[in-house]
């Protein structure tokens, strides 16, 4: 796994620019909403954290399709499927890699939103913490979807298609989690949300994990 | 492999003809015998349809995650094809479970749509098989059709409950629930007999749903026409 | 069973409604050069890679070394190596880069890459993006990829595709070599001339069925001119 | 220019199931939107005409993507171009068939809105005049960005990158359009919105038809 | 000037740092059929794509017939047809509906369509999506594009590649054909017997540069084995 994790940064360094095209993506994402909502400051502070996740949410999508991009050119991850390779290293590598580009994505989203959006907040460890997790909510069935869609034509249609509707969840917990560090937390509440991201998360790695072989081999 | 058979197919038909004769029972007793309901009147009734279509959809996805593990364990078609008949049966009745509750919700809630667990489960779980429905379209290899949509299917499947338990935590602070209602023995019966009207209906749906995937994809993995002539060996 | 290399057995493969593939049984003791010929279509590049693993056979059944290709596949995967049309490169990295993340994987040492880029005279390219490499180039670094895995099959399509006449010559040393070692080498080509006399035995394909199988030396070359 | 539209409503025939894919997805959006935004019914009918700008416009990139996605697969537009074919004709018949896939899927979300927003009107003449505008204002320029991202890696990230900053002005003519039109237009701003969007969609279409040659020529 | 067929003058063309194509000066009278040759990476597929207009060059300049590479290159454009490393084709359109386009966006009628499917021997699968093609086929199918569009200059890439043997006997027949009716023919190819027998004049690159040029006759072709 570790060779395949290797693989997978080596080649996300290389095209490093992508990252950056994806941040800018993503905050011109934000920058679109607030031109959807219009002017209202005090709606624009309350939805900041739903924009936040909407904009990384389809910013990933970006993320997970030109990571399948590499692979499918000239057939690359069937290459290191008939060497063999363990399907099960080769996803946790990408979705691994995945995960950090979607958290440093995220991360650097966060000054975005708080100049868009007059969003600050004083719980900035807790803010970063719930990106990494919501994060990992994307990345793992990301990676699974972003490995079926990348087979077939149309691609970056059925993505997202597939991927939303499944997101819902994580993207739930993480929008309320993040709107409690932002909009202040009166009753406590973040620890649970942060416990329910963290249980999606362990059940989509493991079962996205096991069903990966089954859809890259024909 | 199973191509499923070819007899003409009698039952789906048989559980069809049940399916509307409960139904045509079930309703006559919902519109006319029920007494109307204390708050919301005459609008209410629609209830009748309303719950069974709900515990109907949900059973016919849950049959779909069956066949998605069978399909995925033993690889037989007839699983693929019962699956895609139950995902398109299923999405048939959330969707029109959606439509009766916009239906119902207007006058209620003043709203075609809230954000409560139940309709946000329901529009998840809608939009969740329905894109597993248009991923089945663009894959012409039935084998990877198959694995592709069980694989959705079962992780769609276990997102379901999540969605409904994290859109349950998530509205707890904004707002109340609308408190349940205790169901009085009048509305009781209708509602039974509805609900085994969709369950037969459903039923011969699928059934009917599934001989025609079948049959298509019969075609689709009929074996090589063999050719009668010895061949060669190198040895 | 286990004494062929290859023993395929009514193998059939569909696309759609058209059997690229249909019904094609032959064995192949080990050591054997095998030359597969046919017309453009007649279901090469698809017999290689059902029995690579890469795409599954609809029907019959085949195996390597007495390893079932649907029920052993990493088996099978552990002995074979495949040459395919695509280079299973990754554009983005380098040829050294490509050829270590395929050791990494293979888990093999990394110190033979270098050798290896020089056997398939890239090594002053070695440090150059794939994006930038011409068409030979590419087949070249994918040939290094086939060498690297040591495999106890190998089968090759159109090896000699895109390759200039020191390259040809290249995969001629090459393939005696594997034979001398006692590698099983199955080779898909055109360049029938050149590939019967690298062979032992040749198989001709007609609309993905068995046209002819025999020694190499007695192959019909002409016949499907 | 005729066989250029020609070719282009085949190749869209051929891949009509990406169509269904796209309003898919762009439903998924709506649905998505009316997360971020939380269940508060007043305001995401107030929003509804700006989500469903943003709906449309991320369904439009993924429409032009797979467009050039043809073209770039065996570098068919290069073919085209050595025959040699007319840039222009080209341009405007890609642009045309986007155009009018465009606005079939925009009035095909006009219900999902109106059911998921609550979002009714009674102008619906109006409606699907201003997306076929809307749309228009899309499809000029997003043809010409799209010619030019899918020549370079990371195309499904800088498309949307160049391509939004451009379309706000048209972006922002028809949401207000929309709103006014759904939510009540009191001071008749109606007509001057659409002559505003009216006038935008002409210097696209003219603009991206003459610099297209230079874009797709090495 | 107008007096060659394709006059180039110290024509380059680079990627990044690197040269692909340096320096390279030669004529080609009208209705001669010249081979193109050289290793792996020798810039031969450059120097096609130069010529047809597909890549400015970033030196020298070239004439096709008199007309200007770069100021006049509509024109070139309709004088000259490339079959490149890329096939042009559209993967979900037939191998018909491919041909349409084609004949459309040319502006000539689309009834010789059926002709050169046949002429290609594809006529059987004239329904069938390219994307279910195989490499052969595709290359069948690109060499009855550029046959259709009835050019003075014909710039083949690789001809014989993918092809099977029948296939290189079309090569060969079309480009007698072309060479019977005054078209002029360059040639890049690995099959250095095959090629100088079909051409008469035969130009050598090693690494972007003017190597050898001369009579195909008397080309050392064993040189550069
Ligand atoms: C899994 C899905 C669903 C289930 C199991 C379900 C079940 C029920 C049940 C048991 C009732 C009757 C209880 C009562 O009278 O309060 C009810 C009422 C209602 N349902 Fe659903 N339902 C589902 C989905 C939907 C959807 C998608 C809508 C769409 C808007 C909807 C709209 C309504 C409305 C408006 C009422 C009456 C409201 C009220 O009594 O306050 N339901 N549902
Ligand atoms: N991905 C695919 N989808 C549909 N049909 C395919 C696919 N690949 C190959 N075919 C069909 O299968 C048949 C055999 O193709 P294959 O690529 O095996 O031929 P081949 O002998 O390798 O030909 P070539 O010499 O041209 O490479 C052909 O009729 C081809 O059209
Ligand atoms: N798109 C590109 N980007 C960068 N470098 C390139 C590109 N295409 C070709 N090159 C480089 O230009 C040189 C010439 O390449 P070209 O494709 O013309 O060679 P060729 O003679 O056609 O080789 P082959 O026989 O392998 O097809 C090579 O060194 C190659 O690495
Ligand atoms: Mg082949
Ligand atoms: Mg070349």
């Amino acid at each position: 796994m570790i060779g395949a994790l290797r693989k997978e940064l080596l080649l996300q360094w290389r095209t490093r620019t992508q990252f950056m095209a994806v941040f800018i993506f993503g905050a011109t994402a934000l920058l679109l909403f607030s031109f959807g909502v219009g002017p209202n400051a005090e709606i624009l502070r309350q939805f900041s954290a739903g924009f936040l996740w909407l904009g990384l949410l389809l910013s990933s999508t970006l993320t997970l399709a030109e990571s399948f991009h590499s692979e499918m050119e000239n057939r690359a991850l069937e290459g290191l499927l008939l060497l063999p390779a363990d399907p099960r290293a080769l996803y946790y590598g990408k979705a691994l890699a995945n995960w950090i580009q979607l958290t440093l994505l995220g991360w650097a989203l966060v000054p975005v939103m708080v100049v868009l959006y007059d969003a600050g907040t004083n719980r900035l460890p807790s803010l970063l913490l719930i990106i990494a997790l919501g994060a990992a909510g994307l990345s793992a069935p990301g990676t699974l979807y972003g490995a079926m869609t990348a087979q077939i034509r149309a691609k970056q249609t059925l993505l997202p298609l597939l991927l939303f509707p499944l997101i819902v969840p994580a993207l739930l917990s993480s929008v309320k989690a993040t709107s409690l560090v932002i909009l202040g937390d009166p009753m406590h509440a973040l620890g649970s949300w942060l416990m329910l991201l963290g249980a999606f998360d362990a059940i989509y790695w493991a079962l996205c994990g096991l069903l990966y072989g089954r859809v890259v081999e024909d | 492999m199973d191509y499923g058979n070819n007899r003409f197919p009698r039952t789906p038909y048989i559980l069809i003809a049940i399916g509307v004769a409960l139904f045509l029972t079930g309703s006559y007793f919902g519109l006319f015998v029920a007494p109307p309901e204390r708050y919301m009147g005459e609008v209410q009734r629609i209830m009748y349809v309303h719950v069974p279509t709900a515990w109907n959809a949900l059973l016919a996805i849950t049959f779909a995650l069956v066949c998605a593990i069978i399909f995925l364990f033993k690889g037989e078609f007839k699983w693929d094809a019962r699956l895609e008949a139950s995902i398109e049966v299923g999405c048939l009745l959330a969707f029109l479970l959606c439509c009766q509750g916009a239906i119902w919700a207007k006058p209620t809630w003043g709203v075609w749509w809230d954000w409560d667990p139940r309709l946000t489960t329901t529009a998840v779980l809608l939009f969740a098989f329905l894109g597993i429905l248009t991923l089945r379209k663009f894959v012409d290899d039935p084998v990877k059709r198959g694995v592709w949509s069980s694989v959705a299917t079962i992780i769609a499947y276990v997102d379901v409950p999540i969605v409904y338990f994290s859109v349950r935590w998530w509205n707890s602070l904004h707002q109340l629930q609308s408190s349940p209602e205790t169901v009085s023995s009048q509305f009781y019966i209708p509602l039974r007999v509805n609900a085994f009207a969709i369950l037969f209906l459903m039923t011969g749906f699928i059934m009917l749903r599934a001989r025609l995937a079948s049959l298509r994809l019969a075609q689709e993995v009929a074996p090589p026409p063999m050719l009668a002539e010895e061949v060669g060996e190198t040895a | 069973m286990s004494e062929f290399a290859i023993d395929a057995q009514r193998l059939a493969r569909r696309y759609g409604r058209r059997w690229a593939l249909a019904d094609v049984t032959f064995r192949v003791p080990p050591g054997s050069v095998v030359m597969v010929a046919g017309r453009n279509g007649s279901g090469k590049s698809t017999l290689l890679r059902v029995l690579a693993t890469a795409i599954r056979p609809d029907n019959g059944n085949a195996s390597i070394f007495g390893f079932d290709l649907v029920k052993q596949r990493e088996d099978v995967r552990r002995a074979v190596a495949l040459l395919s049309h695509y280079s299973y490169l990754y554009e983005s990295l380098t040829a050294k880069e490509n050829l270590q993340v395929t050791a990494d994987h293979l888990g093999v040492s990394r110190d033979s890459i270098p050798a290896l880029l020089d056997q398939v005279e890239l090594g002053p390219r070695a440090d150059d993006a794939v994006a930038t490499f011409s068409a030979g180039m590419r087949k070249r670094l994918s040939f290094a990829r086939v060498l690297m895995q040591k495999p106890r099959v190998v089968l090759l399509d159109e090896p000699y595709g895109q390759l200039d006449p020191p390259g040809f010559a290249l995969v001629d040393e090459v393939v005696s070599a594997l034979k001398a070692r006692g590698t099983t080498v199955l080779m898909a080509t055109h360049q029938l001339e050149r590939g019967a006399q690298q062979s032992d035995l040749a198989i001709f394909l007609e609309e993905g069925r068995l046209q002819w199988s025999g020694k190499a030396a007695e192959a019909p070359l002409g016949a499907t001119r």
